[in-house]
């Protein structure tokens, strides 16, 4: 027999903080100094918050979509290692790492509701959010088709003699797409400064992680294309941290592009169209709350000392005020006017656009309600 | 005769093709122990197992790409796209493949199979969940472009489509998947793919239209909003291959013409249901041809409803041509 | 002024811009060391180096979405897509994100992008080699679709177009990449997106073309196929945005319409401009708009001449049509 | 540094055949008789002879385009494993796995001219065969575009019980593509008996491999679909048959697919519309054409003492003689009459194709002459 099958078995990802929240013997924790580690944990508390409060509006009808990120809160803090020059790529499920780039609650209130104020018109379903003075790359709805983006962006840089770099999340189902394989090519082929960070929270709606790849590992898939990748427990903030420190050393020493698969899991269900009973059974999601990424932190900081209920209390009630008030103005505010309907589309409003915002004017503003709610598969 | 919704028609008839016909397979996202995001596979799976109902990686080219070579190989594929607005990573196999294999090929291949995909708006699913790609598919010879607008059509042209011999985009109007309910027979009936129905008799005006727009003119109807006029309306059901006969008469009757349609303006299809009449009824318009469509705009979220044309837009147009 | 071809026109304008402006970049299979399997992209490696001149992958949806993220950061990318028939890999990237990067961000952000791709007929290309995939990018709202049809306008559109702040979708017809020759100005002009050119003036039927059917167009004036009528011949050279104002204003006058192109007739670009005439000069016409388009088949090799649109077919609809 | 990169080197590929057409120390070689080791050369040996021909045909202008293979017979020659209830997928360049499974010079021809008895109606450009009797599928241009649908007939033949299994053949290029991931993608999770043959000849058109991966190699990519991939020199047909012998017995045991990097060289231009003095230095070729496999293989069978100036003579007279009686016939046949243009388009001719054939009945037929040759870029 001449085949053999070689490369990473499906090792324990890389981890450093015990359960109880100490750093593991012989584990290199990054630097990182008392203060950081607050904001840390203040940013993932307050997604887990917003989840919360969100998903209640969205079930009394006052907001026609939602997507939680429950349990995967610790991914989304891969921005700290960033400069605020560099750009994000995000998809939908990582609210966490716009909060830490200073997104407001105002913001994000806005774009779910799709106000007047919303930065981006009411363009958009919920959680599909854009933050051009953050870097932080507008969302797209199809899967995996940021990533060839993030590659283009990196790359733009390095050609610009610039030194940011871009990071890209995306779920583990999205590495079934071919916008995973061609970005991911691109970038080893041009050594591209991208980070890829995967969130393997094991499900895609309904599909286990099982059914998208026979691979041993997502992070395998790096060696596809020439460049390391990296499993790392996703549930473990401070090894989150090393592992994107190490990435974007890297990426800025000029020697490429890093995957990380972020092993972690989607606690809740897809969005706030889907029930997770139908496909999964709920053992699952108990014996993984357990490994609450948020919770982890939290001992952590108690080790280090710099936390207190004091602290937590203060965090939970500046977050909710903070978000009572994005509610109560977001909802006050009007619809975006008809006419912006037609702004956007090219730089300057051409002649048939231009006539067919004139008919849209001359009508009697639809009065019939909003359809039936968000869709599912979404 | 029980009364379905759009979603139970298409289960049933994939349930009823299925057990008649061994070759018919399920594929997509989603689809088997799920039974589909929108549940218009559930019970699939139960009934006939994995290997006929298949859960599939995120990779629509991967679908309707191994669905060729199933096709190819004698199975009769029925793959679903979640969305119309994600069909386009296999754009490439569906118009550069699927369409042209027994072309290219002389005869030798063919690769039938129904691509039944939900598509349209109403459902505030913005950008990526209400596009409408219709004429992209009719502007691709070798594909056949089917969209039903109630639970009995749904039924009968998607047992016609799972039969026939071609590929077959299945476009199924989500915005009304559980809003259209009617009575649908029980066991085996089609409905002929290449027949339009009138689905409102008049002399004044033609409306031409399909899908979910059927019903929103309907609504222009019921709501009295054309009580002055007399539209015959037309539910083309079949954009390709396009009942002519059908449309050619009832404007030669009318001689005058409205068409519907949630697609962008520009180049949509009834921009060649448009460029049909103009070239084959000229004489008999006394009336320009109007299109109620989408703006030529991606398709928003707040302001879907400013988008989607309306029943008073509808109105509005049939009372321009009729008063023209 | 120097007597170029289309693809030295194109060349001349590509090497101008990245002159001018440092944040050009041109990426694309074999465009680099090669110059392009036209030869359009030549010279530019050795004069800007691998930086700017970059030979990818094999991947068309790696070429435009590289060149999307590149474009987000301020670089203007001009990628190549070898061939029409090859950019539906591409398709997602073009139709759900370049196209709607802008509206979807609220203007946030955007990506200024020409991507340029020889299309059409006639070089016995078959079906892979050949198509005219005009209509899907017209119909796609956030595109421009630009087709020159010499190289005097090719070198001005390109300028336009790498100037302006939208995608444009640059069609370049390759049957006469070499074949269509012309002086052209050395140095910057250029020539504005939008605006069609009457070719020929006439008073009796319009003929609307664009890209090699122009010149088809003309070879049945020159053959003299057309002498007893005096078409009044227009190059579109936009498709969108189209010049709606010297169509009509061409078609009032005549009353008369012939619509020329390759790409399949049904939902191609053709029906677009007939149903704008049916809507806007509807009674200004004094008969049937006529399509002379490719067949409703995929392209065929043996049998192109056949299936494209002759000089002598193109005549014979104008006869028709003046003769009505 | 948490990151490491694993995996495959680009170890030597796997080889049996030394330059002497001995077999090398140890090696195991695959059972074949002198009578199989006899064919295998006629069928590469035709396959040189006819690219010699077609080419001078080319340049006289009596073909619209040729595309040959000169120096990677030995990879077309992996069909011998197959049963003829396989089916093969190939690429536009191996016309010698089409005669093995005896697609005759007379229909290859005809197809090349596109001529009233080419088995395709003369709908696609030269060197885009199909054969249904022999289960080959038709050929496409867009490449990779062959490589789900294989996996998909396989995926099939599953399904319905049958032990058949598929193989694809395309260039280290189109790995590149998106289709290559999902198609390989898909035969992994689904275990798939489809066996993936990538021809390495070092060129896409003008773009060296090394611009296709950052991978250490084109086999290491199997590793991210989770089943074998190997390396084998391409220009050793017995290794070639020994690799394929083991990926086959794989597939028919249920074990899946296997990717095959054949390593080679496109000694040639892409095609008769390419020059690749353009791009590449000429010794590169010359250093190849010092492993000229069929040459090798002829060695291989003097080892054998199976092959004879006479066998050589013989088998040269014979295919010379088959070409040139193709030709004349193929050249004396008509295109194929104007009506056929709209069969096939659907099973049954609906109205619109029914008119517009006779819109064209009712033209004279076009006088004009065919435009230029055909592109560059295929
Ligand atoms: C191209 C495309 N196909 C299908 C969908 C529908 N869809 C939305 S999310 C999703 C699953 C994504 O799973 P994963 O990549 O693991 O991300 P997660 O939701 O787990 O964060 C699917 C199939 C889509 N958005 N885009
Ligand atoms: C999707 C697609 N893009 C571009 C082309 C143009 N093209 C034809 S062959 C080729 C190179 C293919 O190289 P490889 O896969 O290594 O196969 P080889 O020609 O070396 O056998 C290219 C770019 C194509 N046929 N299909
Ligand atoms: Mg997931
Ligand atoms: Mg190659």
């Amino acid at each position: 027999m001449v085949l053999k099958n070689q490369g990473p078995t499906d090792e324990p990802p890389y981890w450093l903080l015990e359960e109880d929240g100490r750093v593991r013997q012989g584990g290199q924790p990054p630097e990182l100094n008392d203060e950081a580690a607050l904001r840390l944990y203040r940013n993932m508390l307050q997604v887990r918050l917003v989840d919360e409060r969100m998903m209640k509006l969205q079930r009394q009808g006052r907001l026609g979509f939602y997507m939680e990120s429950v349990g995967e809160e610790a991914v989304h803090m891969a921005v700290h290692a960033l400069r605020s020059s560099d750009w994000v790529f995000p998809s939908y499920r990582e609210p966490g790492a716009l909060f830490y780039r200073g997104y407001t609650l105002q913001r994000y209130v806005n774009q779910l509701l799709g106000n007047a104020e919303d930065s981006i018109k009411g363009r958009q379903m919920p959680v599909h959010h854009s933050a051009s003075d953050l870097n932080i790359v507008s969302i797209s709805s199809p899967v995996g088709t940021q990533i060839p983006q993030a590659v283009g962006m990196a790359w733009a840089a390095r050609i610009a003699g610039k030194d940011d770099l871009a990071l890209t999340f995306f779920g583990e189902g999205t590495t079934s797409t071919g916008d995973f394989h061609v970005g991911m090519n691109f970038a080893g082929v041009f050594k591209a400064p991208c980070i890829f960070v995967c969130r393997n929270n094991k499900w895609a709606i309904s599909t286990p992680a099982t059914v998208q790849t026979a691979a041993r590992s997502f992070a395998a898939k790096a060696l596809a294309y020439g460049f390391p990748g990296v499993r790392v427990d996703g549930n473990d903030l401070l090894a989150m941290l090393a592992v994107m420190e190490d990435a974007v050393a890297r990426a800025r020493a000029g020697d490429g592009p890093t995957l990380i698969e972020a092993v972690t899991y989607r606690l809740h269900g897809h969005s706030s169209s889907d029930d997770p009973g139908g496909y999964r059974h709920p053992d699952e999601a108990k014996e993984w709350s357990r490994r609450d990424p948020i919770e982890r932190w939290k001992r952590h900081l108690m080790v280090r000392g710099c936390w207190s209920e004091a602290i937590e209390t203060r965090y939970r009630e500046e977050i909710t005020e903070e978000l009572q008030k994005a509610l109560t103005h977001g909802e006050s505010v009007p619809p975006p006017a008809a006419a912006t309907l037609f702004d956007d589309v090219f730089a300057t409003l051409p002649p048939h656009l231009a006539e067919q915002r004139q008919d849209l004017l001359a009508q009697p503003r639809p009065v019939h309600p909003l359809g039936p709610h968000s869709p599912h598969g979404h | 005769m029980p009364t379905f919704n759009i979603i139970q028609a298409v289960n049933d008839a994939l349930k009823l093709e299925m057990r008649r016909d061994a070759r018919v397979v399920v594929l997509g996202e989603d689809v088997g122990r799920f039974g589909g995001v929108f549940r218009a596979t559930s019970g699939l799976y139960e009934e006939f197992g994995p290997e006929r109902v298949i859960d599939t990686p995120l990779a629509e080219a991967g679908i309707i790409g191994t669905a060729i070579g199933m096709a190819l190989y004698g199975l009769r594929p029925v793959p679903e796209i979640q969305f119309a607005d994600f069909i386009y990573p296999a754009f490439d196999q569906i118009v550069n493949e699927l369409a042209k294999f027994r072309y290219r090929s002389g005869g030798q291949y063919t690769a039938p199979m129904v691509i039944r995909t939900p598509y349209g708006g109403g459902i505030r699913g913005g950008h990526y969940h209400s596009q409408s790609p219709e004429a992209y598919f009719a502007h691709t010879p070798g594909l056949k472009v089917v969209i039903p607008s109630d639970p009995y059509d749904a039924k009968g042209l998607l047992l016609s489509a799972m039969r026939g011999e071609d590929p077959v985009i299945f476009l199924e109007p989500k915005r009304v998947y559980r809003a259209a309910r009617g009575e649908v027979p029980e066991g085996d009936y089609t409905v002929p793919i290449g027949k339009a129905k009138v689905v409102r008799e008049g002399r004044q005006v033609t409306v031409l239209c399909y899908g979910a727009m059927v019903h929103t003119v309907m609504e222009a109807v019921s709501k009295g909003l054309t009580q002055d006029f007399d539209p015959e309306i037309i539910d083309l059901r079949t954009l390709l291959p396009l009942d002519t006969e059908t449309v050619l008469a009832s404007v030669r009757k009318t001689g005058r013409l409205v068409i519907a349609h949630e697609a962008p303006k520009t180049c949509g299809y009834g921009a060649e249901l448009a460029a049909l009449v103009a070239e084959k009824a000229l004489l008999h318009l006394e009336a320009p041809i109007l299109r109620v469509a989408g703006f030529d705009t991606p398709f928003p979220y707040t302001l879907e409803n400013e988008y989607l044309p309306s029943p008073e837009r509808i109105a509005k147009a049939i009372a321009e041509t009729a008063n023209f």
